[in-house]
């Protein structure tokens, strides 16, 4: 795996999980998983929409800050990306601080439009590259938006994964408990067990993480590394050089 | 990776709940498919006469004995919906008005209002758009003003009298139910090659589009330059998103004109509106102007 | 009077009803209450906004056809028109038809934004020039939009005046009737009671209604025919030559 | 003829409901006046960094060293806020988000947010875009999905949960009320002398305009054709109908820049973030780059 760089490996992951949609949206300063929207765009024989927002050239919003949350309420978005500074083994995610709200330890930025999103669309992958304890809680201390809600709520959506720098968990809604599905290079169940704050489903046999082929590869080194360069040009020449 | 769905569908649905909007890539048909896209019986969105009337789609509709349509007159109906009547393609009509206009009253909608054969859910302007905008916000319904007291709210059952939860005293409003239909359908100057449509000020029918499962356009040309990536233009622009089909048809609001790029042709609107008038003329017209399958484009 | 024309003296009327206000909106077919609320604007010191529906450039709206309806709803439209097939005593309006709805004996076009401006427009002017017992009931067949409301409804406007070819009624909202403000050249009390299906209040000694002074004429024959010809181009020929 | 006003209120208008929207002309306004339109204790909605920031008006706020404003990010709050914050303009805030962006934590904010002085009302955005709905239509609240089981819900007494009147089982929404601000204050790149506004696709400094009792605008220029009188560019255009002031100011939005006009002033924004990590750097700023009276345009 010594050719394929970290952030490549995770864009390759996340944009498998993106095929077979017809549009997907990501969120502003979101490299890695605007570039595997992208990368599954080049893959989709022009199946796929994608809107980033912050694009100029990718974003297709003409409705002002309301459209992305009523096309989402629409049901004309298939996935989207949320993160936390705490996600919990429920899949609830915190992006409001540490501590009891409102007199909180740490203050984070808020939390935008989770509250509303992660009801509805169906596809919410969750992306937090830093894997450690105090990320991955055993229940966070505020729910910005809840993992799961009660039988009678009206949910079109919710998480489908959780994509770390370790590891990618799926997530089922049944059991409402997070399954370990691939290790990255270097990691097994138990580095993974140490590394997460929540308790966790797994076979006895998990699966390694699958490295881009070589096609996905030279999509992502030439148009898609192009394409998110309009958007995040610090981060194309730092990955894709 | 592929992560297998856990559950179908996602637990905590409400039953009934429909979500079928996502949204493949834009079409490029023709007006018959065009026509051929609107199942009998859907809910159709149509704009009133001053905005953009996708006429020749409406001609081919009559033409393929489209039946049992339910117009939704955003708000009012005109030109397309009383020939559409006239014609046997509708069931019902909700709208603010039915009018012809300068030209008077809509004869064939009058004729078939009167025989019962038509059913009117007659509504006011605002009410309509709400009920649009509550489908493109996703949610059930959207309160409103006015309206209590009215005879139009006492013969609507679908709409509900609520009580402002944020009100201490007795505060009544207007629950508008959403109105999600099945197909917008209209009339625009241009597209480009993703499915983007320029409408300019008519934001009504980027409201409709919004608001409705398919979307289908004519247009008077496709564009080869993105019409999203001119910011002057895309302030007016509905994007490919929500657009399932689209159809060049020059000249494709006549009669009825479309604002900024030609006028309405009242010579010929004066004749429907005498022509309508009577069975026999409304049939005349029909086999004159609406019935010969138009040249491609 | 010989020399100024009906729709000259119905202009006049109208326009010094909108005096002190700040934005009038006129709907569709309207080229009476059109061209009163320009000749208002004229004498206005740039002080009124007129917003005439149909007219390319008169018309501020860029928000689509909900615009009008909310901007009432906001508060920032002072007065509008509308009209009716009926109109009765209690100012309320029918747009919709004669007879029992839905099996009407005649089917006008319907209440377009009636049921909802009337109730949210502080000053509402009706205007109907043909003044008859057919037109003027004791009581309409079907209520577009009523005169009044019971107490506790949210109403911040409501009918202000009654102006029609014979003579102009104001309303008194209190005791929920018309009552004679001035009559047109040629009418008596007498003579608009035989027309007026409803019952009306007038003071012992009602006026004559007001002609249009020579400098509203001048304005009226000049710049306000050339504005309202843009949107009316053949009421304005046949009315200003 | 003027008729007497035969009753004042108008009879049947709910006690506490306020109309005083009515649009008087637009004023030209010199940038000082901009800030002395707005008295301290107003509920101001502000547009995120990337849309219009006024931001040479915020730092006349702050000179005129404005009190108790009370913010709402529509939908989040970022330099201008942190600004003020810092400058002790601000009583409360209410937003999906306080942030940099790429610059990180907004300081100024953390800080009064964690010593108690500043009132945070969290929301989400669509909720704060749901509230100016609300104001645009003149309605009480609107119902909107999603948020139920949050923290953010949770922390909201002013947020109601309520039933669907249409649903026959229990179906929950939560009536977000009204937001109207008493002044909506944001940058564009022109005006006309009607008071005309082009925002292009910053729809929600026209939602803004729409929802606030007043609106004051700087502009890069004003120019002397008539922005409504050209269909592609009336398309993005807020009426002068709206808008109570404007002022000229070049480079208004200096230092997070116009979208289409000029970019984000990079290694000015950057400084602001490391100054404002400390009390004593954030008055350096102050004193270096907000107090000074810039020389009239």
């Amino acid at each position: 795996m010594s050719d394929v760089r970290r952030e490549e490996l995770l864009i390759s992951v996340i944009a498998d999980m993106l095929q077979d949609l017809n549009h997907v949206a990501v969120g502003a300063l979101s490299p890695i998983p605007g570039a595997a929207a992208l990368l599954a765009r080049a893959r989709s024989n022009g199946r796929l929409r994608v809107s980033l927002l912050g694009s100029q050239t990718h974003n297709p919003f003409t409705d002002g800050g309301k459209e992305l949350f009523d096309c989402a309420a629409q049901g004309r978005i298939d996935a989207f990306f949320l993160s936390g500074g705490q996600i919990d083994g429920q899949a609830n995610i915190n992006l409001v601080g540490v501590g009891d709200y409102p007199s909180l330890d740490v203050r984070w930025n808020g939390s935008f439009g989770s509250t509303y999103l992660y009801f509805l669309i169906p596809r919410v992958i969750l992306f937090r590259e830093e894997h450690t304890p105090r990320v991955f809680v055993p229940e966070v201390d505020f729910i910005s938006a809840p993992g799961v809600s009660e039988a009678g709520t009206y949910r079109t959506g919710g998480p489908h994964a959780l994509v770390t720098g370790r590891c990618v968990f799926s997530f089922d809604k049944e059991q409402r408990r997070f399954r370990l599905a691939s290790l990255h290079e270097g990691e097994s169940v138990d580095s993974i067990r140490e590394m997460t704050g929540f308790t966790f489903d797994h076979s006895e046999d998990v699966p390694a993480t699958s490295l881009p082929d070589k096609d996905s590869l030279n999509l992502l080194r030439g148009r898609v590394a192009d394409e998110i360069a309009e958007t995040y040009p610090e981060f194309a020449s730092r990955v894709f050089g | 990776m592929r992560l297998p769905e856990t559950t179908t569908p996602a637990e905590g649905v409400v039953a009934g709940s429909t979500v079928d909007y996502s949204p493949p890539m834009t079409q490029t048909l023709t007006i018959e498919q065009i026509a051929d896209a609107i199942p009998d019986g859907s809910l159709i969105a149509i704009p009133p006469d001053y905005s953009g009337c996708a006429m020749a789609a409406v001609r081919a509709l009559i033409r393929r004995q489209a039946r049992d349509l339910r117009l939704v007159g955003v708000p009012s109906g005109g030109f397309q919906a009383d020939m559409m009547i006239g014609a046997d393609c509708v069931q019902s009509v909700e709208a603010a008005a039915m009018t012809l206009g300068e030209y008077g009253a809509a004869p064939q909608f009058v004729a078939a209002f009167k025989s019962g054969e038509l059913v009117m859910r007659d509504a006011t302007c605002p009410a309509i758009h709400a009920g649009l905008q509550a489908a493109e916000k996703g949610i059930p319904f959207l309160p409103l003003r006015g309206l209590i007291g009215s005879d139009i709210l006492a013969h609507r059952p679908d709409w509900k009298l609520m009580d402002n939860p944020f009100s201490e005293t007795e505060d009544k409003l207007v629950a508008l139910p959403a109105i999600r239909p099945d197909v917008a359908l209209f009339h625009a100057a241009k597209a480009d090659r993703n499915g983007n449509v320029w409408i300019g000020v008519r934001r009504e029918l980027m409201l409709m589009a919004h608001a409705a499962r398919q979307t289908l356009v004519t247009v008077e040309e496709i564009v080869d330059e993105d019409l999203l990536a001119d910011p002057v233009i895309a302030a007016g622009t509905i994007p490919g998103l929500y657009i399932t089909g689209i159809a060049v048809a020059q000249n494709g609001a006549w009669p009825v004109g479309l604002p900024g790029c030609y006028p309405p042709d009242h010579s010929h609107l004066a004749d429907y509106a005498a022509m309508a008038r009577t069975e026999d003329g409304f049939a005349d017209y029909l086999q004159r102007h609406i019935m010969p399958v138009p040249a491609a484009a």
